[in-house]
């Protein structure tokens, strides 16, 4: 018992704390009553992101010409706070693994981590067993160089224009090698999305890339491309922006009229 | 049998929700094979690899049916009601449970254009009626509302008139029709067609079965940006850069004289001043050999003015190739100045992998996150600089080169919250911007861009080094992007020109 | 089984750490560094899996294609040469030759060109069509001009519009991000911790 | 093994080693910086050596530093370091990725790291940006607290455009799209002319980051043509480092 009455006595020591979990239940509790709704089918538009609306035309455009789409997921690492841009990443690759193995097509994944790599190797064998085609999963479909962001530039800007790519997607956790990779491969006759959270990243990428999602929207790759289930934790941050908004004006109100220190 | 997209779970094959998620099942939908397992894109009604039927009895009245497709291609745009009717008998799943598809569709009315409406609501119009033959389109069948009184949109049941025929058949491209794809079988009973529309399936007919065309359609919708620079402009461009880089060997360098430290590197130079003799700094060197070039000279101004106020230093990194560049670095401070010995006066405990999760050992003891040093591969415990020094709040400051911004918020968030202490972020140009909200909000003490400050800390320190700043590259640069801007623009007006006259 | 061990692992490791954040115990500390530590040996791990990866792609290209053989050996040889270098002898001199006169340069110019490539970027993004490249162009342009070493020198008031323009406009649209980074970054989270998101099974 | 040939370099006359190593790393230099002209045989070559060094540097470090020092104390105090044991097992599991028939072991130690990941992402994510960025931009907007008339006006200036503009930027991001219903409409549009105003302020902060960035990468083109012009040069003409 006393380790219980312990910990809540810490929990309760620092204000930072108890905003934290406040502001985590309610995300949490809207978190999980949207993604029921959206579950049980209920309707959330959302506005068109054009980078992604790409990604399904090039998807089915690859199955047709036979050329491979390259995925780049970064150098975020599962296991730290960058798992969650690499999970992006590692979304997108899944949506396009699944199509290119249920037509048994090549499909190039690279990667600046060895988390990312494993995970993608599952989600590849994953794929290539289902289509009934697991004889062809071979490991050079993915690719690992690294650790460091520039090297995995380079390789992966060799790796691409080696080979002939219909597109070169790159989403993940990504920094200045966006623009290597970008401007490397610019002479290729080859697509170029992606996107990346870090504002430093996106700023160079939407200068060299076709098409580029920003910050905020790489989250949401799941939800536009095939995991509909995302679609709850779109109508989740859209809720708590406002509140956040809202919570914004009435401190800053308050701090105005000096209500506040 | 489909397969759900989310758990891969085998549902039967007139599931619309995923028996073990819960999931919906109306998109990116696969049908497993009864006999060998093979996942097929939804439309298929043979298995890829052992050609058995996947849909059973199916695939006789498909066969057939395209023999004679035209009647069976084109019924007639039922009603609203007559669709809530289709989606009873189709489906008929347990009322509530019904999941409607349009919680997928992205309708921003302005940003969608015709085409997206059309791959991502409705059905094209008549062009895609043979889809019929494998069932109702479960978009359109959903797309009616489940409680009677709700207005229908017209928008989201028919498609506005198509300009280019072409922009119809993007959802037919295999893996869209996958998507838009019914599992329900029930093949609905003909309707009577009129001669139009009978035309208007032919002619999708003969252009869905051409391969070609196809193509080129996908090919329209991608956007890709042409190529606005030639190999010659770019080669252009690139010696534009060089010569920028190479000029101060042509001016000697003379702006350098009207360097003056700025504000924040004169108030960082004045804390380490301050530091009483014999109290610690942690430095943290996250920063790659990639941009050490940037970094480096800044990170050797610090260091000598810190072994100067003889500060004791402990060095990491979080970076792995940090811990070489701290080991060069202090190869030769240690060589200018013959006292400052390894293990006494300063000490390099190494890498310390995964950023965040190891930072925060730091805030509990040094000894867990670094087991010996990374020089002599001694214990903590055994370095005499290491004395009363067990974890990081027991620094008096702590400084963070960095080339990431990820890093430096790590420190913020992984440590500093945790464990409070003055932190100065020393970075790359590149990332100062994305740290300004940190030293607004009050959680950096420091933030100095690295660029060409060295020359500056050196003075402010004053410790100066008869070093090139080469500071008259940076505005030869500053020229070259100008002329870059105006180069494209000009162009760009160019080109325009050009076109206009063209079109007239 | 297959799929609920590692379920039941996600769900408890992402338990543990997250109390952690919010009740500083000692004892749900010491559970969650465990779990944190535990975390970058298995990323150590990771990183031989990407080396074998490594190996064995090259080491194909080496064995059945003709082009590129000779640098798939350097890639090869190379790799292996650093690796045995660096565990048989750790900090020794020749591991500091390699990093200070292969690894280092190598690294420094490869982002070096980067210098190069961002002018040639510059040329497509500076191309005044929209609204929005025109804002970018003259932001850019005032930055670059305000952040020139002798700026102070020129006029006075240079740093002082840099200043502003990084801790005014700048410092509105960058929180405006990092707070919807952080928004996508929980709701990401939290899609793995209520097992949304199996990226793992 | 490794040894033998260590002592044979240090026999070397003082300087070989250096010597040699500015000639490698100039060249290598050079070869990476002819990627400006195309691409060529020299930067292939470059970019090659590159990649495999990275990986095998990065590897031996992680072994170094990580894994060998862990093991050691495993095997020194089984019992108070039992988990390493524990994270090792689980290491040797992720290797099974490797191998296509045992790449589902792989699926437990990813768990773990996923889950790991995720709770340090949810909190680091909460407690480190979230909440401490939100308070950073509760700013008063009341002129009587910067000054006397009109300077106070002058100077709350600043405030209300950071206000306004962390609001404008967040509402950027807004994803729903529901325009079904007047009022919602209204909504749709107000999200729509606010969230304008955001992308406006994005675009002023990317082009900022654009010329930092632009910056920094000059800095570094700088340092390797400083390493050419003066260690190189100086070394090709004196012969001495």
């Amino acid at each position: 018992m006393q380790p219980l009455i312990d910990a809540i006595e810490s929990l309760l020591s620092s204000s930072l704390n108890i905003t934290a979990l406040a502001v985590l239940s309610l995300f949490c509790l809207l978190f999980v009553v949207f993604t029921g709704r959206a579950k049980r089918g209920r309707r959330f538009p959302v506005r068109a992101i054009p980078a992604y609306k790409s990604i399904h035309q090039l998807v089915s455009r690859s199955l047709e010409s036979g050329q491979p789409i390259h995925v780049g997921m970064g150098s975020g690492r599962v296991g730290t706070e960058a798992m969650s841009e690499a999970l992006m990443g590692l979304t997108v690759f899944d949506y396009v693994a699944r199509h290119a193995a249920a037509y048994d097509q090549a499909v190039l994944g690279t990667t600046a981590d060895g988390t990312i790599l494993s995970a993608a190797q599952g989600v590849l064998q994953r794929a290539r067993e289902e289509a009934g085609f697991a004889e062809r999963y071979a490991g050079n479909e993915l690719r690992f160089y690294g650790p460091d962001p520039l090297v995995y530039a380079a390789g992966t800007a060799g790796a691409i224009t080696r080979d002939q790519h219909l597109a070169n997607i790159l989403v993940g956790r990504f920094g200045h090698e966006g623009l290597w990779i970008g401007e490397a491969a610019q002479g290729q006759d080859m697509v170029q999305l992606g996107g990346a959270a870090a504002p430093g990243a996106i700023a160079l990428m939407q200068a060299t890339l076709d098409e580029c999602v920003i910050g905020e929207e790489v989250f949401a790759a799941g939800a536009y491309l095939h995991r509909r289930s995302h679609l709850g934790s779109l109508a989740t941050q859209d809720t708590m922006r406002i509140l956040a908004i809202l919570a914004i004006i009435a401190s800053v109100v308050m701090a105005s009229l000096g209500y506040l220190g | 049998m489909i397969v759900c997209a989310a758990c891969n779970h085998r549902n039967p094959s007139d599931a619309l929700v995923c028996e073990a998620c819960g999931g919906s099942l109306e998109h990116f939908v696969y049908r497993a094979c009864p006999s060998c397992g093979a996942l097929n894109p939804a439309e298929n009604v043979f298995c890829h690899r052992c050609f058995d039927d996947l849909v059973p009895g199916s695939a006789e009245t498909i066969v057939e049916a395209s023999d004679i497709p035209v009647e069976s291609f084109v019924p007639s745009e039922p009603s609203v009601t007559d669709r809530e009717e289709a989606v009873r008998e189709a489906a008929a799943p347990p009322v509530g449970e019904r999941p409607t598809s349009d919680l997928i569709l992205e309708a921003d009315a302005e940003v969608a254009t015709t085409a997206e409406v059309v791959s991502e609501e409705t059905e094209p119009g008549p062009l895609a009626e043979p889809q019929q033959l494998v069932g109702e389109p479960i978009e359109r069948l959903e797309a009616a509302p489940s409680e009677p009184e709700a207005p229908m949109q017209p928008s989201e049941l028919i498609p506005e008139a198509e300009e280019d025929v072409l922009e119809g058949l993007e959802g037919l491209v295999p893996i869209a029709a996958a998507a838009t794809q019914a599992h329900a079988f029930a093949l609905p009973v003909p309707p009577s067609v009129s001669e139009t529309e009978q035309h208007d399936a032919e002619l999708f007919h003969s252009i869905a079965s051409e391969r070609g065309p196809l193509r080129d359609a996908a090919r329209v919708v991608i956007p890709r940006r042409a190529r606005l620079l030639s190999r010659r402009g770019r080669a252009l461009l690139y010696l534009l850069v060089l010569l920028a880089a190479l000029t101060p060997v042509f001016t000697g360098d003379r702006t350098s004289l009207l360097l003056r430290p700025r504000d924040s590197v004169t108030s960082l130079a004045r804390d380490i001043q301050s530091l009483p003799t014999g109290s610690a700094v942690l430095i943290s060197f996250d920063y790659g050999p990639a941009y050490a070039g940037e970094v480096d000279p800044l990170a050797l101004a610090v260091g000598r003015h810190l072994a100067a106020s003889q500060v004791r230093v402990v060095a990491m990194s979080t970076d792995p190739g940090g811990v070489g560049l701290a080991e060069h670095l202090y190869r030769t401070i240690a060589g200018e100045m013959p006292d400052y010995r390894y293990g006494e006066s300063y000490a390099i405990l190494g890498y310390l992998p995964g950023p965040e999760a190891g930072l925060r050992t730091l805030c509990t003891s040094l000894g867990k996150a670094f087991k010996v040093d990374y020089v002599q591969r001694r214990t903590l415990s055994e370095l005499p600089v290491m004395k009363d020094l067990t974890s990081v709040q027991d620094f008096d400051q702590v400084i963070v080169f960095a080339d990431d911004s990820r890093s430096v918020r790590s420190w913020i968030e992984q440590v500093q919250s945790q464990c409070n202490f003055s932190l100065h972020a020393l970075v790359t140009a590149a990332i100062e911007p994305m740290l300004l909200p940190y030293q607004q909000s009050g959680q950096l003490s420091t933030l100095i861009a690295a660029a060409h400050s060295a020359g500056e800390y050196e003075k402010a320190s004053g410790m100066e080094e008869p070093s090139l700043h080469w500071t008259d590259a940076y505005g030869a640069f500053c020229l070259v992007l100008l002329v870059t801007a105006i180069a494209t623009n000009v162009a760009y007006l160019r080109t325009r020109a050009r076109q206009r006259s063209h079109g007239q | 089984m297959k799929k609920i061990l590692p379920m039941a692992a996600a769900i408890l490791c992402g338990l543990f750490v997250l109390t952690d954040f919010f009740v500083p115990h000692p004892s749900i500390g010491a559970v969650a560094a465990v779990l944190v530590e535990g975390a970058t040996i298995l990323a150590a791990f990771a990183l031989f899996l990407g080396v074998v990866n490594l190996l064995s792609v090259h080491g194909r290209r080496v064995a059945r294609e003709a082009r590129g053989r000779g640098l798939g050996v350097v890639l090869i040889a190379s790799l292996l040469a650093t690796l045995a270098i660096g565990v048989a002898l750790p900090g020794s001199a020749a591991l500091n030759w390699v990093f200070d006169y292969v690894y280092y340069p190598l690294q420094a110019t490869m982002a070096a060109l980067l210098a190069f490539f961002v002018v040639s970027a510059a040329y497509r993004a500076f191309r005044v069509r929209t609204a929005q490249a025109a804002i970018m162009l003259v932001s850019s342009l005032l930055v670059i001009a305000t952040q020139l070493p002798f700026g102070q020198a020129i006029s006075p008031y240079l740093p002082i519009a840099r200043d502003w323009i990084l801790t005014v406009p700048v410092t509105a649209g960058m929180r405006g991000i990092v707070l919807g980074t952080a928004l996508g970054t929980m709701a990401t989270a939290l899609r793995i911790l209520l097992t949304v998101d199996r990226p793992y099974v | 093994m490794l040894e033998t040939p260590a002592n044979l370099l240090a026999t070397l006359p003082p300087n070989t080693l250096q010597i040699a190593g500015t000639w490698v790393a100039a060249l290598l230099t050079l070869a990476t910086l002819s990627y400006v002209f195309g691409g060529n045989p020299a930067f292939r070559l470059a970019e090659h050596l590159l990649v495999g060094i990275a990986a095998g540097y990065a590897a031996a470090l992680a072994w170094n530093q990580m894994l060998w020092p862990r093991l050691q104390l495993l095997v020194a105090e089984p019992a108070t370091y039992w988990y390493y044991g524990v994270f090792f097992v689980l290491g040797l599991l992720l290797l099974c990725r490797g191998s296509k028939s045992v790449s589902v072991l792989g699926n437990l130690p990813l768990g773990v790291l996923f889950g790991t990941g995720a709770a340090l992402a949810l909190g680091g994510g909460l407690t480190g940006t979230f909440i401490p960025q939100i308070r950073a931009s509760v700013l008063s907007v009341n002129p009587a607290d910067y000054g006397e008339g009109s300077l106070g006006w002058a100077y709350v200036i600043d405030p209300i455009i950071v206000v306004a503009g962390t609001i404008a930027a967040l509402t950027a991001f807004h994803f729903g799209a529901r325009t079904d219903g007047r009022l919602r409409a209204l909504w749709r549009g107000l999200v729509r002319a606010v969230g304008g105003v955001g992308r406006g302020l994005i675009t002023i902060c990317f082009g900022a980051l654009f010329a930092s960035a632009a910056l920094s990468f000059f800095a570094i083109l700088n340092s390797r043509l400083v390493f050419l012009l003066r260690d190189w040069l100086k070394l090709l003409y004196t012969g001495r480092p």
